[in-house]
């Protein structure tokens, strides 16, 4: 089954980032396909590279770059979103790309099942 | 349709709004602080409780587990983790999560 | 709502296709985001010809309050955008109204025309979506 | 002392928390999302009556005017700006926001 | 709690000053940061030699739960470092009363000793501090 | 008076950052102190040079980096809270500076009432 997945919430403060992540790597394990992730709201501090957890933590950013780099997951910041909260193409982490919320929208078309996390 | 719960029913009013709005017959997740709702003694048992006659509930363990719950859980309420999360959202038509 | 929201992008095969969209809002405006950025994700929608429909529920019912005026508090008052919906050919517009009543309003109280649900009614048409988005 | 209430009395249980334990004698400002509670048909609005026997109640009215509330304030409720706000932080001798 | 918290700053005058601080927790852990992040603050307070209380109250007493087992959520448990306060002198954990019963639990599901206070008790601990600190 | 401001919550996802602001900026008029403004939390995300809102709404950012301009008021983010969400050094608006928790205790003890803004 193809998954869309949205994130509402930035790494660290809610658990919303954390769940998003268990719940798509279980279901790439389980052979699912992620359509896409798309991150909005204060979701979108999910793709800072200027991240730096304390080092017996987990690293979410790193973690999420990972899964697109492995699995060919589509990580999309909104653009919007992105700029009333300084996430920008400077300090975008790795597997991440820009685009605008059309991108969520046609997510919801695609996928089969369109799963949000939030506060 | 799978509602997925996500708050304590002790802080807001999200479960609530959840178990007015679902339909008979639908399926409810609770993970994250929203387990707190899945167990003995917590504010929303007897409402869950008088619910599960209308709905299937569901707790993430690994949620029970973080917050030292897992030993409170409520009869007939089943447990699952992330694996059974994703077979859930697969065995409905269609989700709802009640932000 | 003049911001840029990036370039709308309809690939793959979604042209043709045609979902039942809810957007569920249940949080009072101003306080969050929320609000304002899932009405800004509805305009959006309008561009790829979905079926879509928006609900109010909880304090999602103050968005659409009449009256608002925000020189105060140096934010930007969106509630005007609820009306302009209708040119985008946004129309359908549910309010649950358990909880309308709950906070003392009634349709009178709105900036735009609702239809009023009860909340078994509201489970149904919730039941019935394809995708439903929750802000 | 002052008490800062700044969420919805009915998305969560701020102001019943607050209200449980505040001094008697003590002085309740309702802020942001909190001036729903302020509010005539609202759902503290009984509640909030009780109180103001041994509370003092503010409410922001930056707040009430932004979402459209301003003609709705339960009668004995005092309006403030920030300028009040400041006031009132200076009047009592510590402040508490009920986060 | 190994993280980097910068360097303690104990410039002006702060030194000879000694000021009730009470610390409220009122959020469950996990679902948010704010119970770790509040203790983050609580271990630097006890640096400067102030009268710190601890309050837990509505789901902050859920903070104190016994038995918290994180490897399934991928995060870290930070409940045991509750248990190490007493070691900073931190020993006044307040819970008020009807916040833990509602919740069905007893000092005995606690991972620390605590003194429990009715609200009306609690009312009385917070109006006699000099700083409040929520989270 | 000599007051202190927490501030718990990133910009625009919440109103506290901007009623922390207003209350400040209140308190300034009224002639009194601002000893410190403390960003804790999410809040951190307030110091980031990177954030461009729509032309529009306020900025947020920009308005606390003039209000340090103008009123030399003291504009702290948490180093800890800073690294676990990516505001560092590289990405830091004019005015603020990053240090350790200790500053917010200290603005405890210093100020004469420390008031709170978050979610």
């Amino acid at each position: 089954m193809k998954f869309g997945i949205l994130v509402n919430e930035g790494p660290y403060n809610h658990q919303a980032a954390d769940t998003a992540y268990q719940f798509a790597k279980a279901a790439l394990e389980k052979g699912h396909e992620i359509h896409r992730v798309f991150f909005y709201h204060d979701g979108v501090n999910n793709a800072t590279k200027l991240t730096e957890p304390p080092q017996d933590d987990r690293h979410i950013v790193n973690r999420w770059s990972k899964m697109a780099e492995e699995h060919g997951v589509d990580l999309v910041v909104c653009v919007a979103a992105g700029l009333r909260r300084g996430i920008v193409d400077d300090n975008l982490a790795p597997g991440f790309r820009i685009s605008g919320l059309g991108q969520l929208v046609e997510t919801g078309i695609q996928a089969d099942r369109t799963v949000t996390f939030g506060d | 349709m799978l509602h997925i719960v996500n708050k304590s029913p002790s802080e807001r009013n999200t479960l609530d709004s959840c178990l007015r709005m679902a339909k008979k017959g639908s399926t409810i997740l609770l993970i994250e602080d929203g387990v707190y709702g899945a167990t003995k003694g917590g504010v929303a048992e007897n409402k869950l409780k008088a619910a599960m006659a209308d709905v299937k509930v569901y707790a993430l363990w690994p949620d029970l587990e973080a917050r030292g719950m897992q030993d409170s859980v409520i009869d007939g309420i089943e447990q699952v983790d992330y694996n059974g999360f994703v077979d859930l959202v697969v065995a409905d038509k269609n989700v709802q999560s009640w932000l | 709502m003049t911001e840029s929201t990036g370039g709308i992008d309809m690939d793959e095969d979604s042209s043709g296709t045609v979902k039942k969209f809810a957007f569920v809002n249940r949080k009072a405006p101003y306080g969050t985001i929320y609000a304002l950025e899932s009405l800004e994700v509805v305009l959006i929608s309008a561009a790829f010809d979905q079926d879509v429909s928006l609900v109010f529920a909880d304090d999602g019912v103050y968005e659409l309050k009449k009256g608002q005026a925000t020189k105060a508090v140096g934010m930007k008052n969106f509630s005007p955008t609820y009306r302009a919906l209708e040119g985008y050919d946004i129309e359908k517009l549910f309010v649950e109204k358990e909880s309308m009543e709950a906070r003392g309003l009634t349709v009178d109280d709105l900036v735009v025309p609702v239809e009023v649900l009860t909340s078994e009614e509201m489970a149904t048409l919730l039941d019935e979506q394809d995708v439903v988005l929750s802000f």
